[in-house]
């Protein structure tokens, strides 16, 4: 046994403190969620590493895909507030963090320092904890049997624990709500300012990536059953093939307003409390499948659960709420009132162009 | 073995980071990051604290539950990011009002004088 | 052999920790983005070695998703990330002049 | 020493050069993108030198795989990083241009 597996988890551990700390330090907003991406792929070999190779998975698609996808998203519709603005004062106001408190070194010390205890005391008592010999992982073999699928983790989500994965998706579709209802003015998916044209190359990547991303989801749906992959992570990849699709401009961005994507979205709500309902008439419990049936119904409801995470997913990217030209409060670049195209801030001063008046 | 506590204490570490970061930060944004390393912190601690399986995998009970984390997080995060934009929407900042100090904009003053100058 | 995938595994890591250095110096996004771009990469590298050095042939399909997913991030970023700050229509004209031509 | 012992220290000789070779352009990479002076630079050594690594990466442990359907798993996902990061890059580069960022002028 060589020291090479602690340098690595040492240099993993290492970065991943480190991009904590300078991604929360920072003042940039932009930095910020390319650190957080980063970190998310970091986290990903650090699941590698504690064997969970299905959290590796999610991780990278979730975590640092989609996640950071989501964040850019909001970033620009929060940066273009700032946008067209020249004076020192005001331009990037709301993407440069600028309430952070100027503190002495020594204070910034002794803050790190109070927190480092915490921290240094929540990780002693955890380092400490008396070992204990598996209990669950026993239980999860003795039932995998009668599971239907030989995947542990598919296993414990979709059959010993599923009132869990049902509330999950319960929570997701409450989020699709949540942002939809968010969203009161436009519905239109805001365009860059800088897409000029369409992007041919963009095209012909999409081409190429979104078919073999889609294969890769249905692989992943598939092997969920017996080895690393399942519903989740096939449903991120397939999200992320729909980010693509929405950016590259092949699918108009159809939000939650259209019935079909709502009907999309509650699939597999739908399909997993049916077979919750029929298994309560077959067996007398709710979600206890029918004996011999379990895998048929584990695929089924697999199955819908790829296709409803990837368009709440998709969906939660393209709905976050635009900000309307006509939103009060909102300092734009007014382009028909004012011929001079002047700055209007919200106390009615004009921010640039007043010199020519 | 030492694996998992080196994994623990980062675990413990990046969640007081992003605690820390989640309390003194006002800017909604980085308080949503906060909040997310945390989660990653406790997701790391939920892993590596239960002994590995005899083949090198981690507990599969815990596997199965951070993996519900993960997407409970994404979307929490997705409509949190929401709420934020509409505040800073509203109010001309990205930071909840009473934290903000400064008065809040005037909702109504940039649409008025629009109003005016048609 | 498997010392020497894990042993590459980690210099490979060391040069990812250095090339994020380019996200806290920028100056623009898009010299921030390279450096998440050069991580996407390197992170599939770094997988495919583990995937041999660990005896772990699930990791292959890790660094599959990987090289999917980095795609996304760099899409959306192109398409949603870029934001003019205080720029205006006059200096940015001179600057597309002074590029030697930008794509017309 | 059998000929199948010798061959496969052959082999594993191959694996070290080009999994040496790989790294060797992942670190070109890396101080190209930390020394360039400006972002179309860097979009280059991050475009080249990574790309070229990894493919040296795949090679050298597509010989060490265990069967042929992995070696074709790893070429494909060579493949693809190859087509996405050229394409990414060059959207980098374009936006780039179109943001109005200038190239360092020639010494």
């Amino acid at each position: 046994m060589s020291a090479l597996p602690w340098i690595l988890d040492g240099v993993v551990a290492l970065l991943l403190i480190g991009l904590a700390y300078r991604l929360l330090d920072t003042r940039d907003l932009f930095e910020a969620t390319v650190l957080y991406i980063a970190f998310g792929l970091t986290l990903s070999l650090a699941w590698v590493r504690l064997g969970a190779a299905d959290l590796a998975l999610a991780e990278a698609a979730l975590g640092a895909g989609v996640t950071g996808a989501l964040f850019l998203n909001a970033y620009q519709r929060l940066a273009r507030r700032g946008e067209g603005r020249t004076d020192e004062e005001s331009s990037g106001l709301t993407v440069v963090d600028d309430r952070v408190d100027e503190v002495s070194p020594a204070a910034a010390l002794a803050s790190y320092g109070v927190w480092g205890l915490i921290a240094g005391g929540l990780a002693w008592v955890l380092v400490t904890l008396p070992a204990r010999d598996p209990i669950l992982p026993v239980l999860v073999d003795a039932a995998l049997e009668d599971a239907g699928v030989s995947n542990p983790i598919t296993a414990v989500l979709l059959n010993f624990r599923a009132y869990d994965t049902l509330l999950e998706i319960v929570v997701l579709v409450a989020a699709m709500v949540g942002v939809w209802s968010l969203d009161r003015g436009s519905r239109e998916f805001a365009r860059n300012p800088a897409d000029l044209g369409d992007e041919p190359i963009l095209g012909a990547l999409s081409r190429l990536v979104v078919p073999l991303a889609g294969l890769t989801a249905v692989y992943l749906t598939w092997t969920g059953a017996y080895a690393t992959g399942g519903a989740f992570q096939a449903g991120a990849l397939a999200a992320g093939a729909g980010v693509l699709l929405v950016a590259a401009g092949f699918m108009r961005p159809v939000t939650s307003a259209a019935p079909f994507t709502r009907a999309l979205g509650v699939l597999a709500l739908v399909v997993f409390t049916v077979v919750g309902l029929v298994s309560l008439f077959w067996t007398g419990l709710f979600l206890d499948y029918p004996p011999g049936a379990e895998y048929g119904l584990i695929l089924l409801v697999e199955g819908a659960l790829t296709v409803s995470i990837a368009v709440i997913l998709v969906e939660l990217f393209v709905d976050v709420p635009a900000i309307p030209e006509d939103d009060p409060g909102l300092r734009v670049l007014d382009p028909t009132g004012d011929p001079l195209g002047r700055v209007i801030s919200p106390d009615g001063a004009f921010i640039r162009g007043a010199e020519e008046e | 073995m030492s694996t998992d506590l080196i994994y623990l204490v980062t675990g413990a570490g990046v969640s007081m980071l992003g605690f820390r970061g989640f309390v003194t930060r006002a800017h909604l944004f980085w308080k949503i990051l906060g909040i997310n390393l945390m989660g990653s912190g406790i997701f790391l601690i939920l892993i590596a604290a239960p002994p590995r399986l005899p083949g090198g995998e981690a507990d599969p009970v815990p596997q199965a539950m951070v993996l519900t984390g993960i997407v409970v997080a994404l979307s929490a995060t997705a409509l949190a990011l929401g709420v934020a934009l509409r505040v800073a929407v509203r109010t001309g900042r990205p930071y909840l009002e009473e934290e903000a100090g400064d008065p809040v904009d005037h909702p109504t003053a940039a649409s008025e004088i629009r109003r005016e100058m048609e | 052999m498997t010392d020497f995938f894990v042993g590459v595994a980690v210099l490979l890591l060391i040069t990812v920790a250095a090339g994020l250095i380019r996200v806290a110096r920028g100056p623009s996004p898009a010299d921030r983005m390279v450096a998440a771009q050069l991580f996407g990469t390197t992170g599939v590298g770094i997988l495919l070695l583990l995937s041999e050095g660990m005896d772990e042939p699930a990791l292959r399909d890790v660094a599959l998703v990987f090289a999917l997913l980095a795609v996304v991030v760099s899409v959306a970023f192109v398409k949603r990330g870029w934001v003019r700050m205080g720029l205006d229509e006059e200096s940015e004209a001179d600057r597309d002049s002074t590029a030697g031509g930008g794509p017309r | 020493m059998t000929a199948a012992s010798t061959g496969a220290m052959l082999l594993n000789l191959v694996t070290v050069l080009l999994v040496s070779g790989g790294a060797f352009f992942f670190a070109a990479g890396t101080a190209g993108l930390l020394r360039f002076p400006d972002v179309y630079c860097r979009l280059h050594a991050v475009a080249k030198a990574d790309n070229l690594g990894l493919g040296l990466v795949v090679a050298g442990v597509a010989i060490q795989a265990g069967s042929w359907t992995a070696r074709l798993q790893l070429v494909l996902t060579w493949l693809l990083v190859l087509a996405s990061a050229s394409v990414v890059c060059h959207l980098l580069a374009r936006s780039s241009l179109r943001q109005g960022v200038r190239p360092v002028e020639e010494p």
